[in-house]
């Protein structure tokens, strides 16, 4: 599975790829799409991605996870387009060979996901008005800690 | 001549989500652009202070030279997740 | 699927018993058995539980949970008997309307059924040997800060 | 007459699942049966510090009195998960 997708995310398919046999804990995350925001119904959601980066963001996020904590494995996918209610828009898997680095590797993914990936949400209220959600201004290298990330 | 992509919140206040700005400072930075972007495009000023600027796949600071013949990427606040 | 079961743990079956519109956030968390243990190869395990109180404990692990933390489901499975190498031995499935809770509250139930929960780990190792692992001695609501527990 | 049940390494220890216990005290507590066991099963003595006792779903306290009726389940260090 490629990491940006607008096909439905299989989790199975997730959790076979990590399989680990050295690994005694997996932490799943999945982001689901609600009926709520700001106090507003929403009856469904639309997903877009700047491809080109979005892939190479999640692809750096995987390994940085995997050098930052003693975790083994991590993957991330994040779907676009539309999405329903109860649809998942993202999903972490970590399996490390403790519990607490699993928990903390996949907390510190999708996490640094939400700073970094270009993908902007555009809610459908059940008012029938629409939106894009306001969101996190992305920092460039010469602004951020590391001056790798660019 | 540089074409100019928008995204998100971008895209709904140009209502496209392509530009071409055809006149430009010589060897511009990403700054320049977005100072002339502003300037042309009224609707889009508000929105220029929170972008971030992007050739390719990577982010590129605003006081970087661009390279004319790629698309400069404007990335308005992101929401994944 | 009652709490304890000496069936194959069916992730899919707990995601759809937990399916909650109101949700922006899922943790799953997985105990799965690793081939290794205080330095020795494993090759499978055996978990045996005293069942009548198990069964209670997780279902009022479940409800702390809920009420501990602001999330809205949440469901834990255990397996008995013999596992092998990569299998699921627990299975804690946390919704929330907001990611953070749901990794608290799945941290929370995990931590807290591995002091409570009255099940043990038989090892079998590649050298042929095998035991019990030592584990955590429970405590009695005279020992323990709270006195509703036992 | 009083029937024990053993979890976990104290199955291993005693190489068996149950005990029965003919003579005890008068309205026993939980305590007075461990220091029966301990004496008449030595091979149980060494892991009766760290159990602790239930009947039926519950935990109980060592000094509370048993239902000698019901089996007195005992339950060594956990290791769940």
């Amino acid at each position: 599975m490629s990491r940006m997708t607008d096909q439905p995310l299989d989790m199975d398919q997730l959790l076979r790829e990590t399989e680990n046999d050295a690994c005694g804990a997996l932490v799943v995350f999945g982001g689901i799409v609600r009926n709520h925001h700001g106090g507003k119904g929403v009856t469904g959601m639309r997903y877009s991605a700047y491809g080109p980066m979005a892939e190479k963001v999640l692809t750096e996020l995987e390994q940085e996870t995997l050098e930052k904590f003693p975790v083994s494995e991590c993957r991330i996918v994040h779907r676009t387009g539309d999405l329903a209610i109860g649809e998942a828009s993202v999903l972490v898997v970590v399996r490390a060979p403790h519990r607490g680095d699993a928990f903390d590797g996949a907390r510190y993914a999708i996490d640094t996901l939400k700073l970094r990936l270009p993908v902007w949400k555009h809610d459908f209220y059940d008012d029938g008005s629409e939106g894009f959600q306001d969101g996190v201004p992305l920092e460039t290298a010469a602004q951020s800690d590391e001056g790798t990330r660019s | 001549m540089l074409e100019v992509e928008l995204f998100g919140v971008l895209q709904q206040a140009a209502g496209d989500r392509r530009l071409q700005l055809d006149t430009l400072p010589d060897e511009p930075t990403a700054a320049a652009v977005l100072a002339v972007l502003g300037r042309d495009y009224p609707a889009l000023a508000p929105y220029l202070q929170r972008v971030a600027c992007a050739q390719g796949d990577s982010l590129i600071r605003q006081d970087q030279r661009i390279d004319t013949s790629r698309p400069l990427v404007l990335l308005p606040p992101v929401s994944g997740g």
